[in-house]
């Protein structure tokens, strides 16, 4: 038989306003089970707090209601009192008589009886309620970190900073991403390469660090605290233990000609390449789409010269596993294809191209040397257009969103032509100009007022050639909309940002959402920006949304920082409200039938398949048993469970029942 | 006899309607008092023969309540509750329940006001129909 | 291949040897056309510039009749017909409350099922049908291909070729033997309706079209809708007398270009019917080029005999 | 949308009546002003395409006014080079379609505009009477309406001598079906 203690609250006039606490006191005591009622003018006070430890240590009560504000507000406090003095803290419960009754209701018997009712309800509650036990989940402190540009780089070093293990993924050769393609960074101007490549050594060489690149996540298991990572790690065709990146192999490979991802096409590369000078690491891939012998079986002249012998045309994809307890993708972004805009010419003429591949003509450490030649015939463009927006806010052919980075990349773009071409002509068609962030707007009125770059507002409607130049068709929508015709040498579109190739698969594969843009979706776009809906799983960078270097940097610094909490203890603990599979000894009365309506229920794949077997191991059955690492508790396989076989602790059937049975 | 005053059993969800319901609560907006709530983690719990106990206990009205669809707390307990509301209404229609008394509503934890509005819609509602008695006609018919 | 044929009104007047040409090439590719019983007028840019209803309705009454007479595909050659059809189906498909009044007014029920094809789809289709070997007597001519405006928009609806830079018609002149010249004003406007009310406005956009088609080298302007070439060959005076300058390039429907390339005569494509005479002035080539090209020199003579 | 409609009904703002009529928004332009930039006619116009839809925007009487009485509307080719290439997927020749009717209701089309009405008027008389167009009656009839008697004689004896003119129009059968599809959209032959 229980004993049940009720504590009613007259939270100084709130609930004693209209509410007749010593009625409901005196109701209360003389319900079954109720072996001590009593009324005090303020329970979360001291005194009052003190009323509860002492009827539980006198009278022995097995469980507390206290009814009095929403269990919101002070549950915490009422369960944390009966923890002190030993009772289970689910023991306790609170019936709402203020939000729920005093405050909503005139002063009268029926609000009083109402009152009654209540706290009648959660009484036949705790008479059924079981005492319950944190559940401890085990956490394996090391961090998957995937994608190696800034974003990725920033997140996994401050983890191994903070002393954790990290394993990096990479999909490329080489890490860096799109900011080691960058000629200068706005609103500074300093060099990207510069800033960058040392933060892609101290990853290398750091010794938490676990780098793989030319890999990809093939597949994700477990929960947060306890994930199992498959990597695929593609073949290189070179043993990177025996080579020394000498480049010999690069020198001799007879394919030449073949255009270079990292040089955005501005420039070539050979079949066996090491993206770029300061990759990392530095050892070469084969392309085995465009290699001699991969394509005709013959060749080899790498493998003839490789002073290292380090070249393996046998290799194969390696599978690595590994245990995570926490991941951050940092996928980054994509720029979108050109060919939508037919009307730009873009792939027709050759000297209309993108801003990445501008970056690349800009970059000292680029195919021209950082000499702005255009690709046509290497000659100084003397009139050069930037056409903003190309591709961004137009449902029509491109994305719907704002790109955000294209105005200061534009500006920066028209600030570096005049800094190499003083005497030259830069026009950039806009439409907006958006320059929220520090120092930006400083940055593109100094284009216009310091570096004298033209802007001109309107979109351009056509670029098409004549006599070698390069007709732009805009207008002027602050001249009353007149047509504004530019002789241009060069065109360069800003294109929109998107988000990553494979972005959607590999949020499959992690089960976090994205949105419908493939962009991967934020936890909370206000209070949860770097979490997502999966628990354990942060974002960092331009896979959420386009951002620019700083904003990267600054979500995987808190994406760090979340992983780091996340690993400050040995294990985590959560609340007990889960569903549990009735499992009554011996197995074969489990009341399971093994329908699993519940694991198509489950929002959270949290429904495992369990067999049970007899000693000598024959199958009796398979029936359902909950993951209490993945289970948040809702219910919902409870409700869909044909043979009543899951029930929800804290909110199990009979206490549900029970309630209602109550009034 | 002095009106009839219908009695309310309402099953809300505890990140949505309920925390609703306690915002009506503190901006102190009156609403009528036949309503009893039953706090559950999620709408996504309700197992439909609680609604019929509710009625066996003598209830005239039932409110489920809970998040909006795609604001669920479990990201989509709600739909589910949707989906085998949809199909069990369709039953008590068959069996010729009036399931106007059964009152399915979205209040968010924004929506003090509409809570208040809610409730007492249904308790007009249900006041109109007048009480539910053809359980305890049935049960007595089981007695005899 | 059996098609409706929907000639439109200017193919029956001012642009007939586009009408002629057509139906003198068509046994020549294996294309067999049946005429719309009594079809009417289908509005044009007049129609739509005073009243929508009626722009939607003339063109509803011809789709409605190649329905009743059992036609699926209507080729339309005129390209300002061939838009108002395509458009008309597909506004009158969107709006069901629109079909139905239209229907009403045209006291016939357009169900949709007849759809207008327009010339370049239809040839291009044929064409694939492998039939070079037809072409005995090559088109060898540095052509430019204008399409005009309307043969490819609105490209949500008519959804055919790149509307930007589109190559269909480029392709048949290829298998023609002729040489499309890569040229920036394929799509741009001429003037269309304008021609008669406005005929400076015209001047000034048929020439820019002119200038650059000449000045890259073209030695005639292949087309495919009346509109142009009533601008461009009709009002190439007009041009000249804007501009100041003598081009007399020839304007030849692309019918009309297939049909000698086929060896018809000229006189059954109706090249006389011209304002601009069909001439090639005999192009002086390099050595070694002149004797694989002998063939076109006879080809030109021809012509311009 | 047909011409029946009472003229009170411009107490409505245009871009509503627009709306109703063409299910186009003008609301969905952001002002890029590609329209402008793309239009063969733009330079011509006295407002460019993007600023009549600004004026139909703002909605103010006075600018709707100059919106329907605007030479622009009457300058467009609907060669659709703007539609084609418009982000937002304006139909602007349908947009004007509805302007011109407009222009014509509140009988403010812009004088420029006469010669360009005349023709057309001149164009759908013959379609009415014949059912088809018919030059010569068309050519007579435009002159008649826009008085350039001597305007093209040359280019239209050369048509003539090319065969390209008949002397007589071709008459379909089916003329009440015509006659009475013109009567129900814009009403009787003025």
């Amino acid at each position: 038989m229980s004993r049940i203690g009720v504590f009613i609250c007259h939270c100084g006039e709130n609930i004693a306003a209209t509410v007749d606490p010593v009625k409901v006191a005196e109701t209360m005591s003389r319900v079954p089970g109720v072996v001590h009622a009593v009324d005090y003018k303020y329970m979360c006070s001291d005194p009052g707090q003190n009323l509860i430890i002492e009827a539980i240590k006198e009278k022995g009560l097995t469980g507390v209601v206290v009814a009095a504000c929403s269990p919101r507000m002070h549950e915490p406090t009422f369960r944390k009192v009966c923890a002190e003095s030993g009772l289970n803290p689910f023991l306790c419960e609170m019936a709402n008589i203020r939000e729920h009754c005093s405050w909503v209701h005139e002063k009268s018997d029926i609000t009083t009886d109402k009152a009654i009712d209540l706290v009648r309800v959660i009484v036949e509650k705790v008479k059924r309620n079981a005492p319950l036990y944190d559940i401890k989940v085990p956490v394996t402190k090391t961090a998957l970190v995937i994608g190696g540009g800034i974003a990725g780089i920033q997140a996994s070093l401050d983890i191994a900073n903070a002393g954790h293990k990290v394993i990096l993924v990479e999909r490329d050769p080489s890490i860096g991403g799109h900011m080691i393609q960058l000629s200068e960074t706005f609103p500074t101007l300093d060099c990207s390469q510069c800033i960058m490549t040392p933060r892609m050594v101290e990853v290398a060489q750091h010794p938490n660090i676990t780098l793989y690149t030319y890999s990809e996540v093939e597949e994700l298991d477990g929960f947060i605290g306890n994930f199992k990572v498959k990597i695929r790690k593609k073949a290189r065709s070179v043993d990177e233990n025996l080579c020394t990146g000498c480049g010999v192999c690069m020198q001799k490979c007879p394919r030449k000609k073949i255009p270079s991802e990292y040089e955005a096409g501005m420039g070539m590369r050979t079949a066996i390449y090491i993206p770029f000078a300061q990759a990392v690491p530095n050892k070469p891939v084969i392309d085995k789409d465009n290699c001699l012998y991969y394509l005709k079986g013959k060749c080899k002249i790498c493998e003839k010269n490789c002073p290292a012998e380090a070249i393996r045309f046998d290799q194969e994809d390696e599978i690595i596993e590994a245990d995570v307890g926490a991941i951050v993708c940092a996928t980054g972004f994509d720029v979108l294809g050109t060919d939508s805009f037919p009307e730009y010419g873009y792939g027709k003429y050759k000297d209309v191209i993108t801003g990445l591949q501008f970056e690349r003509l800009a970059s000292a450490s680029g195919p021209t040397l950082g000499e702005i030649r255009r690709p046509s015939d290497g000659k100084e463009p003397e009139t050069i257009v930037f056409i903003a927006c190309a591709g961004s806010r137009d449902p029509a052919k491109g994305i719907e969103y704002c790109s955000k980075i294209c105005c200061m990349y534009t500006a920066k773009h028209a600030m570096l032509y005049k800094h190499k071409i003083h005497h030259g002509k830069a026009y950039v068609c806009y439409m907006d100009i958006r320059a929220g962030g520090k120092m930006y707007e400083e940055f593109v009125r100094r284009a216009i007022e310091e570096d004298g770059v033209n802007y001109i507002r309107g979109r351009v409607s056509r670029v098409y050639e004549q006599d070698g130049k390069l007709i732009v068709k805009g207008v002027d929508t602050l001249l009353g909309s007149q047509p504004v015709e530019i002789e241009a040498d060069m065109v360069v579109l800003a294109t929109a940002a998107v988000a990553n190739t494979g972005a959607e698969d590999l949020a499959k594969k992690l089960r976090v959402s994205y949105d419908a843009y493939n962009f991967l979706a934020e936890a909370h776009p206000k209070l949860r920006p770097v979490e997502t809906n999966t628990a354990g799983i942060f974002l960092a960078g331009a896979c959420q949304a386009p951002k620019d270097i700083p904003e990267a940097v600054a979500q995987a610094s808190g994406a760090a920082s979340k992983v780091s909490a996340l690993f400050s203890g040995d294990e985590l603990s959560r609340e007990p409200v889960i569903a549990v599979v009735n499992r009554c000894p011996p197995p074969v009365f489990s009341t399971c039938e093994g329908c699993f309506i519940c694991e198509q229920a489950c929002p959270y794949q949290a429904i495992e398949r369990e067999e049970i077997k007899t000693r000598d191991g024959k199958l009796i059955k398979v029936v359902a048993k909950v993951n209490e690492g993945i289970c948040q508790g809702c219910g919902t396989c409870v409700a869909v469970c044909r043979a009543k076989a899951i029930d929800l602790q804290g909110f199990s059937n009979e206490q549900v029942y029970a309630e209602v049975m109550a009034l | 006899m002095a009106e009839f005053e219908p009695k309310i059993i309402a099953f809300v969800c505890n990140w949505c309607t309920y925390a609703g319901a306690d915002l009506t609560g503190t901006s102190r907006i009156k609403y009528a008092t036949n309503v009893r709530m039953i706090r559950l983690p999620c709408t996504g719990r309700i197992d439909f023969m609680l609604l019929l106990k509710a009625f066996a206990q003598g209830a005239d009205g039932v409110i489920v309540s809970g998040c909006h669809p795609g604001d669920c707390h479990y990201t989509a307990g709600n739909y589910h509750a949707r989906r085998r509301w949809i199909l069990f209404r369709s039953l008590l229609d068959f069996v010729g329940f009036d399931t106007r008394r059964v009152h399915f509503a979205w209040v968010s934890a924004a929506e003090g006001a509409k809570w208040a509005q809610v409730v007492n819609s249904v308790v007009n509602e249900v006041r109109e129909l007048g009480p539910f008695e053809d359980y305890q006609k049935l049960a007595r018919v089981g007695v005899e | 291949m059996k098609l409706g044929y929907y000639p439109g009104c200017s193919l029956r007047g001012t642009a007939r040897e586009f009408d002629e040409s057509l139906l003198a090439i068509a046994p020549g590719i294996g294309l067999e056309l049946e005429e719309i019983p009594d079809w009417n007028c289908c509005g044009a840019s007049a129609a739509h510039n005073l009243n929508r209803e009626l722009s939607l309705a003339l063109p509803a009454r011809v789709l409605a009749l190649a329905e009743k007479a059992g036609m699926e595909e209507v080729l339309v050659p005129c390209s300002m017909c061939f838009n108002r059809l395509a458009v008309t189906r597909h506004e009158l498909l969107e709006d069901e409350e629109l079909r139905k009044r239209v229907s009403d007014i045209i006291k016939m029920d357009y169900q949709g099922t007849a759809r207008a094809l327009n010339i370049l789809e239809t040839l291009g289709k044929l064409f694939d049908e492998g039939i070079e070997d037809k072409f005995v007597k090559p088109f060898d001519h540095e052509v430019a291909c204008y399409y005009g405006c309307l043969i490819v928009r609105p490209p949500k609806i008519v959804q055919f070729d790149r509307y930007e830079d589109p190559q269909s018609m480029d392709e048949l002149m290829k298998k023609i033997g002729a040489h499309p010249i890569d040229w920036a004003f394929k799509v741009e406007c001429c003037g269309a309706g304008l021609s008669i009310s406005r005929t400076d406005l015209v001047a000034k956009l048929s020439g820019k079209i002119i200038e650059d088609a000449v000045h890259r080298g073209a030695e005639a302007i292949i087309v495919a809708c009346p509109m142009c070439h009533a601008n461009l060959d009709m009002r190439q005076e007009k041009v000249e007398k804007l501009k100041g300058k003598k081009y007399s390039i020839p304007v030849l429907y692309l019918t009309q270009a297939i049909g000698l390339a086929l060896g018809l005569e000229k006189k059954k494509l109706s090249l006389h019917r011209h304002m601009v005479p069909v001439v090639f002035p005999p192009r002086e080539k390099p050595a070694i080029e002149s004797k694989s090209k002998t063939k076109t020199g006879k080809v030109a003579g021809q012509v311009e005999e | 949308m047909s011409s029946e409609a009472a003229p009170s009904g411009s107490e409505q703002s245009l871009a509503v009546r627009l709306y109703d009529a063409t299910s186009e928004s003008v609301a969905k332009c952001y002002q890029c002003g590609k329209c402008s930039a793309g239009c063969p006619l733009a330079s011509e116009m006295d407002f460019p395409p993007s600023q009549i839809i600004r004026m139909l925007q703002l909605g103010f009487p006075s600018l709707e006014e100059q919106c329907v009485s605007s030479l622009s509307i009457w300058y467009c080719l609907t060669c659709e080079t703007c539609m084609a290439r418009c982000p937002k997927e304006v139909d602007l020749p349908k947009i004007m379609e509805f302007l011109r009717e407009e222009s014509m209701r509140r009988k403010k089309t812009h004088p420029k505009a006469k010669e360009i009405i005349a023709f057309h008027k001149a164009f759908l008389d013959s379609v009415q009477a014949a059912g088809r167009a018919y030059e010569i009656g068309m050519i007579a009839d435009y002159k008649a309406r826009s008085f350039h008697l001597f305007q093209d004689m040359f280019v239209a004896i050369k048509l003539f001598l090319h065969g390209k003119l008949k002397l007589f129009p071709h008459l379909i059968k089916e003329r009440a079906n015509i006659s009475r599809i013109f009567s129900q959209t814009i009403g009787e032959k003025e």
